[in-house]
């Protein structure tokens, strides 16, 4: 055991002096911007969008975001799959205490809010849909620990998820028929709409939209991902 | 050879995490390491976006082109973070229906499949 | 697009296609013995064209390689065994093949042959070699898995050497098509002659010629490459190794040749001569010569019909190979008679114990005895092959022998000589039990009721002995074509008498003697012979007693001392050799499995960081 | 020059790298977790020092808060103490 | 026009997301949806194949309008329209196999995720920035924990916990690669990476490469990155083993080369091809040895599957573009051959219950057709000519001839006397064995045994005609190899450049 430690120390600490002596010629805190000089230069212009990694997230990089939701979609889909049981419920004996279960109640709408809140402003504000989604699951979670009963809508919720995706791709999609590429962002770039107020709510044609729809669809998501591991399976 | 603290960090996260895979037999805690990994990669990632002495690439009030770090890095993370915890769910998932069926998560009890 | 090279090479594969898809019986007999005929009439029209212009030429492109086929003198010969003995075996099988199965994989490798004669590039060559080799194993593999296996894997071991020379030869001349190989390494050859330097060095040409020898050794049944052969041969339907023995084994015979034409300038250079014949040659000449020994030794030794002409198949390849190893114009003509002969007697052999099998079930002298009352055709056929092969005149048999002999001789090569001398004694030998212990003395009683030879057989022997007789009492007829390849006469005489200058061979004066001694005996013995009861107990041993596990009878164990004689030598098997190295390496690989794939996660871990760290290190 | 954010610095990627540790070693599973949570959280810190205030947010949300409970979950499920025992010499050809 | 060929990403996944409310509708409409979806698939990627071969020219779908290297784009050349057109057949056949191999619920789970396996092998085939590249392989990959997993049963589990961890931790420093380019170029997209590899710091470049290989090299199955494989394969439902030898390990392998060949200008290329040689010919050597005595013959195939992508990698690290012809050419021939030999033995465990040799014994008497099936698979793999393989298998040697390596001959040749050995007893325990178990002739599904005919078809008319697909199979090498017009054909920004 203690051979193997070791062993394992000294790869690990050889590999280490590589990734070290290769990141030594990448020097820290140096300009080595090509491609992102480009965004920060063009991207309130092109986009309306005064956060620029939420620019980027969404629009340049566009295609990425969509396979990042496609990824959280399989480990959703997969986790469920894989935790198929023919009947589940949860096995939570003790209800939370009475500071618990009241703090819950009065705390789910606003966490919910504040996660709406923070994927709605994403090209203002640091932030976006994925937080944001992931603070409205955090409410589901607490109600899930707050009873000992409670239960997501199993049902609505996959097909709020089905649907929150494919509003993501149709929006996509309608780019392709207007502004003829995928992804394209027509309501910015063709409708030309929002070109006044760079900086406020209603700008940054459709990175607000897609971040709403991703926020709904990752909080339902996450949720669908702690309800699937909280409740077992019985016979 | 300088490198910063942070590159020191996240290389150090990263081989405390593939450590706990080389070495610990349990299952959730070889999870554990992935996950630290990852989080050493991400945090990789953002340091080599940094630019020292610039702020945050959110263009508002009095921060011009030229004065916000590179926004592709952290963007790149973003992306990184849920494929992570992706891949951790996922993971946990199939730890759980071992445990179910073998009644162990000790990664030498579980070579069924071998040879 | 369509040639007649094409036709000839591809209507046994199309034919057996089809007969293997329809699968209806009757229909698909028909279908592949047309499949068999359609080529060898091609075949024998080809025979005018030839004379009028030197060859029939075709190319084609597929996949970036450009493939090329050649009908010349040589290969024309060699096409024709093919054909007439193919022809036969495949008249034969339609008598003892049961499915569809054997048809489609008999003529795949009919067209394997064929497609080999005929190529004038080594990557056409090499996949029809692959054909070839792959219907015959699929024709063993349907009735023995082990002997298949074996088989297989030897061939293919040849047939990769085989590729990995033409490989070395196309990174070194950059040419496939034979014409180009040949001109180029003939003029290496005169370069190295001039003594610049050369395209191919010593070594290159060493392990050109020692991969070729392998892949074309296997094929022949060459020692020590033999091992498939005797379970091969005995292991599928005896109809096909008519066709087996008799043309497939050509093919190796075939590759001889064509290192010959190849590489012969080059490898003469190269390694020089061993008094007349070219060292290299003598090589092949020597394992000819070792496999005649071996082959007839233990063809003597066998208790089994079927295995025990696939010995003495092999024993016969081996006068081919000493005939093409010593390398004069008349050995290499002499081999090429022998391989004509070989085909026809042992392909009618192969029939007859097709016929045996078919009609008794039993393949084991034990089990049999007087058939010759209760199978006169079969007999009659087994009376001229037996003559043949024994190489007794006026059959072909002796007039390739006697030719190999005075080749070889003529070389002043007393060793070689001795050994085919030797291989024609001990035929007698295990020829003397076949005859005897098969066709006469007291039949067991439940042969009784033994049906002869159905018809399609009978024809395909007919034929084959037909030709054994035609081509013995007039030689002339094969001299001539053999003459043809070298482009003059070698071989002087008329169409019935063979002329070497330093002997001659006339095949009508020999059959009008022999008929007329059989007619003065037939006399004779009709005038005075008479009937004599013999008691069955009358029996003795050689001076040994007769126990129970000394029972030496011409059926079983006849040649028991011989094999106590030899049991030293007989424990040297590459058989077992072969199958150890095989295990071996099986045990190697399950250990290595076990070892790697151990299912421990963390294993494979460390092999990733493994793998990291050899990239650390390194430095890639 | 070391000025105060650097300290700040070094002192948090050292608690990080603890954290690291603790949460490999500790044989509770549970209390790895939180330390895995705490790697996370001091990671997110960071980004807000190298100035990614959106991955700093995601990151805590995402990487800290979801992934641990996704893992409490899983414990919960399974066992909370690692009882693998050290295991004997000679690992390597037991393989 | 051509951008409509973004269709081939968006399809698959609006389809993927539209399933959960499909289910809602009735869960027996699923299967067939799947179904359906994949021959759309197929027809697109017919379209985009014709598109591709017909002008010659590549289609750069550019997402968001943005012109490379500032937006995305996919690259759908000739190798990418090959093999997207593979991949959806492949999956189409699968999904159709699908509709009764798979048993275990939720099937509408198993529609989703494999949909998206589809898109995330196509993805990483046509796209054209680095980082997207991961972004598909992660797909690609948690699709496939997931339906390796999907039985549920302990070795499946055991199997997707394998992968993983292994994939994790490939495709952790496949990041940390990314990281690197990244930090010295300030660029992810394909054609710029190539443009400027040669400005990279010999250091960062020599890390950032190896570290890609390495990420790469686990989905690619290079031993000894392939331990997963096996117990993957074996473990995962029938269809999802034949997709992943189809075209999953040949998305990474694809990638492979692609990375290879672009950072061709890197000073340590020539360390790469040597190590990859290495790996490819201990993958081919170790698959080979592995696949002898097993007794499972989903997990013989398995690791049969595993030598011939060691095949390929060598192929591919030869340097030469006959060398990635050649590899090309088998990628496509196992593919094909592979899906064949896994929907057989798939089809024989639904229908036999067990895969093990005893369970084939005799089988040409059960299921004639399915053994058929497998013994021209099996015949092709070995390398007989008037099969496919043995054309992509000459092609392989000859490319190794020219490039004077004849170590990499004798490899091919003695892994094929290997295969030999093992198929060869496989067919005669088939045909000619009598099994211990009186077995009736079962009567075997219609369109199943359509899709194997059509399969076995497929191998012998590239076995006797390859001039087609070797014209096909070359304009694609040409794709992977000839990176300067590569470089030309992406229409990058000309402002964004240092």
């Amino acid at each position: 055991m203690v051979m193997k430690r070791a062993l394992a120390i000294l790869t690990l600490l050889i590999i280490g002096y590589w990734m070290a002596s290769a990141l030594a010629n990448v020097p820290f805190g140096a300009d080595k911007m090509l491609v992102a000089q480009y965004y920060l230069n063009h991207v309130k212009a092109q986009t309306g969008a005064v956060n620029a990694v939420t620019a980027v997230v969404v629009n340049y990089r566009g295609f990425d975001t969509l396979g990042e939701v496609t990824v959280l979609f399989i480990a959703s889909t997969g986790v469920a799959a894989l935790l198929w049981r023919k009947k589940r419920e949860r096995t939570a004996e003790t209800e939370g205490s009475i500071v618990l279960t009241t703090g819950a109640r009065l705390l789910f709408a606003f966490i919910v809010l504040f996660g709406a809140y923070i994927f709605i402003h994403g090209h203002l504000t640091p932030g976006g849909g994925f937080p944001g989604g992931a603070t409205i699951a955090t409410a589901f979670l607490m109600l899930y620990l707050a009873f000992s009963a409670y239960e997501i809508p199993h049902r609505s919720f996959e097909v709020t998820e089905g649907l929150a995706g494919m509003g993501y791709v149709a929006v996509g999609l309608i780019g392709l028929a207007i502004g003829s590429y995928f992804l394209f962002d027509w309501i910015w770039q063709t409708w030309g709409w929002g070109h006044s107020n760079i900086g406020r709510l209603f700008s940054a044609g459709f990175i607000p939209v897609i971040y709403t729809i991703i926020g709904i669809k990752v909080g339902t998501e996450l949720s669908g991902i702690v309800d699937s591991m909280v409740k077992e399976g019985g016979e | 050879m300088n490198i910063g603290v942070y590159y020191f960090g996240a290389i150090s996260l990263m081989l405390i995490g593939l450590y706990a895979i080389l070495v610990k037999k349990n299952l959730l805690k070889i999870l554990v390491g992935l996950s630290i990994m990852e989080t050493g990669v991400n945090l990789l990632l953002i340091s080599i976006g940094y630019i020292a002495g610039r702020s945050a690439p959110i263009l508002s009030e009095g921060i011009g082109p030229n004065q916000a770090v590179d926004p592709i890095p952290q963007a790149l993370v973003l992306t990184a973070i849920v494929i992570g915890v992706a891949t951790t769910a996922l993971a946990l998932t199939v730890a759980i229906n071992l445990y179910e069926t073998y009644k162990t998560l000790n990664i030498e009890e579980l070579r069924r499949l071998r040879g | 697009m369509i040639n007649e090279l094409m036709i000839i090479i591809f209507t046994p594969l199309i034919t057996g296609v089809i007969a293997w898809l329809l699968d209806i019986k009757g229909l698909r007999e028909g279908i592949s013995i047309l499949g068999a005929a359609v080529p060898l009439a091609y075949l024998i029209q080809a025979h005018q064209t030839l004379t009028s212009q030197p060859s029939i030429q075709y190319s084609i492109v597929i996949s970036g390689f450009k493939f090329e086929f050649l009908l010349y003198h040589l290969s024309w010969i060699f096409a024709m065994i093919a054909g007439v003995v193919g022809f036969a075996a495949v008249l034969g099988m339609a008598s003892t093949t049961k499915d569809s199965y054997e048809w489609l994989f008999a003529l795949m490798s009919l067209t394997g042959v064929y497609g080999i004669f005929l190529a004038d590039d080594l990557i056409s060559f090499f996949i029809f070699w692959e054909i070839m080799t792959f219907g015959s194993f699929m024709m063993v593999l349907k009735y023995n898995r082990k002997a298949s296996l074996k088989y297989f894997l030897l061939s293919v071991l040849g047939a990769y050497s085989m590729l990995l020379a033409i490989g070395i030869l196309y990174a070194k001349v950059g040419a496939l098509d034979f014409t180009t190989i040949q001109q180029t390494l003939y003029q290496d050859a005169m370069r190295g002659v001039l003594g610049t330097n050369t395209l191919l060095s010593r070594n290159d040409m060493l392990l050109i010629f020692g991969l070729f020898l392998i892949a074309f050794g296997v094929k022949a049944g060459m020692f020590p490459l033999h091992v498939w052969a005797p379970d091969a041969y005995s292991e599928t339907n005896q109809s096909y190794t008519a066709m087996f023995s008799g043309v497939l084994s050509k093919a190796g015979v075939y590759g001889m040749l064509v290192i010959y034409i190849l590489l012969g300038t080059r490898l003469m250079y190269q390694f020089g001569r061993i008094g007349a014949a070219p060292k290299f040659g003598y090589v092949i000449a020597f394992l000819g010569g070792i496999t005649i020994i071996v082959g007839g030794l233990l063809a003597a030794l066998q208790e089994d019909i079927r295995k025990l002409f696939a010995y003495s198949s092999i024993s016969q390849v081996g006068y081919i190979l000493v005939g093409i190893g010593v390398g004069s114009a008349l050995s290499i003509e002499a081999a090429i008679y022998h391989a004509i002969s070989h085909a026809l007697f042992k392909g009618l052999f192969f029939l007859i114990v097709a016929t045996i099998v078919l009609r008794t079930g039993k393949t084991e002298f034990k089990d049999m005895g007087g058939l010759a009352e209760k199978m006169p055709i079969t007999f009659a056929m087994t009376f001229v092959a037996i003559l043949s092969l024994a190489g007794i005149p006026p059959l072909v048999g002796f007039a390739s022998k006697w030719l190999l002999f005075e080749a070889v001789i003529h070389e002043n090569m007393p060793i070689l000589g001795g050994m085919i001398f030797f291989g024609s004694a001990i035929g007698f030998v295990y020829l003397i039990r076949f005859t005897y212990a098969v066709w006469f003395g007291q039949r067991p009683t439940d042969l009784d009721d033994t049906k002869d030879t159905p018809i399609p057989l009978a024809i395909a022997m007919g034929i084959l002995a037909l030709l054994n007789v035609v081509f013995g009492i007039a030689p002339g007829l094969v001299a001539t074509e053999l003459n043809k390849i070298f482009g003059k006469e070698i071989i002087k005489g008329t169409i019935w008498e063979l002329n070497i200058g330093f002997g001659r061979y006339n095949g009508l004066l020999i059959t009008i003697w022999l008929v007329t001694g059989i007619v003065i005996a037939g006399i004779i013995y009709f005038l005075g012979a008479k009937v004599r009861r013999v008691p069955v107990t009358d029996t003795y041993q050689g001076g040994n007693p007769v126990t129970m596990e000394y029972n030496l009878t011409i059926r079983r164990n006849f040649f028991l001392p011989l094999k106590e004689t030899l049991a030293f030598w007989l424990r040297i098997s590459f058989d077992r050799l072969y199958q150890d190295i095989g295990r071996w390496v099986e045990d190697l690989a399950e250990t290595l499995r076990n070892y790697i794939y151990n299912g421990n996660v963390q294993a494979y871990a460390w092999y990733l960081a493994i793998i990291l760290l050899i990239l650390a290190l390194w430095g890639v | 020059m070391i000025n105060c954010i650097q300290c700040i610095e070094y002192v948090m990627v050292l608690v990080m790298i603890l954290a690291a540790i603790f949460a490999v070693e500790w044989k509770d599973l549970l209390a790895a977790v939180v330390g895995m949570a705490a790697v996370s959280l001091v990671a997110s810190i960071l980004f807000f020092f190298l100035q990614a205030p959106d991955v700093a947010m995601t990151e805590a949300t995402i990487g800290a808060a979801m992934s641990a409970a996704v893992f409490i979950f899983a414990i919960k499920r399974t066992q909370r103490y690692e009882t693998e025992e050290e295991e004997k010499l000679g690992w390597w050809i037991r393989w | 026009m051509s951008q409509y060929a973004s269709l081939l990403i968006a399809l698959p996944l609006i389809s993927a997301f539209f399933v959960p409310i499909i289910k809602a509708i009735g869960k027996k409409v699923v299967m067939p949806f799947l179904v359906l979806i994949t021959a759309i698939q197929m027809g697109m990627a017919t379209w985009v194949f014709n598109e591709v071969y017909t002008t010659g020219k590549p289609i750069i779908i550019m997402a968001g309008g943005f012109r490379p290297p500032v937006g995305i784009n996919l690259y759908i050349g000739h190798f990418a329209a090959l093999f997207v057109l593979i991949i959806a057949v492949a999956s189409f056949f699968m999904a159709i196999f699908s509709m009764k191999a798979i048993t275990v619920e939720p099937k509408d789970k198993y529609a989703m995720l494999s949909l998206l396996l589809m898109l995330g092998a196509t993805g990483m085939i046509s796209t054209g920035d680095i980082f997207n590249l991961f972004v598909f392989m992660e797909i690609t990959a948690i699709s496939a924990y997931a339906l390796t997993a999907y039985n549920k049963s302990g070795e499946a589990s055991e199997a997707a916990m394998k992968y993983i961890v292994l994939g994790g931790i490939g495709s952790s420093f496949f990041l940390v690669g990314i990281a690197l380019i990244y930090g010295s170029l300030g660029t992810l997209n394909m054609a710029q990476i190539a443009q400027l590899a040669g400005q990279m710091n010999p250091t960062v470049a020599q890390a950032a490469l190896a570290m890609l290989v390495f990420g790469l090299g686990v989905e690619a199955e290079l031993f000894p990155l392939n331990a997963w494989a096996p117990d993957a394969y074996q473990a995962a439902p029938h269809p999802v083993t034949a997709m992943f030898s189809a075209f999953v390990v040949k998305a990474g392998l694809y990638a492979l080369a692609r990375i290879l060949y672009l950072t061709h200008a890197v000073g340590s290329w020539g360390h790469i091809l040597r190590l990859l040689i290495i790996l490819g010919t201990l993958t081919v050597v170790i698959g080979e040895f592995s696949a002898l005595r097993q007794t499972n013959v989903k997990r013989m195939f398995a690791y049969s599957s595993i030598s011939q992508v060691g095949f390929i990698a060598v192929g591919f690290a030869l340097g030469t573009q006959a060398g990635v012809s050649a590899s090309i050419f088998h990628m496509v021939n196992h593919a094909i051959v592979k899906a064949l030999m896994f929907m057989a033995v798939g089809y024989v465990a639904l229908e036999l219950g067990g895969v093990t040799l005893e369970d084939f014994k005799g089988l040409g008497k059960v299921m004639p057709l399915t053994a058929f099936a497998i013994t021209v698979g099996a015949i092709s793999i070995i390398g007989i000519p008037l099969f496919n393989v043995f054309w992509s298998k000459i092609q392989l040697i000859l490319a190794a001839m020219k490039a004077g390596k004849s170590g990499v001959i004798a490899l091919i040749l003695g892994a094929s006397l290997v295969e030999a050995v093992y198929y060869i007893r496989l067919i005669h325990l088939m045909w000619f064995e009598e099994g211990s178990r009186e077995r009736t002739r079962i009567k075997e599904n219609f369109v199943f045994g359509t899709i194997m005919l059509l399969l076995v078809a497929l191998i012998i008319i590239i076995g006797v005609a390859p001039n087609m697909t070797w014209n096909i199979v070359q304009k694609a090498s040409a794709d992977i190899y000839n990176v300067a017009q590569y470089i030309k054909n992406v229409p990058l920004l000309p402002g964004v450049s240092p």
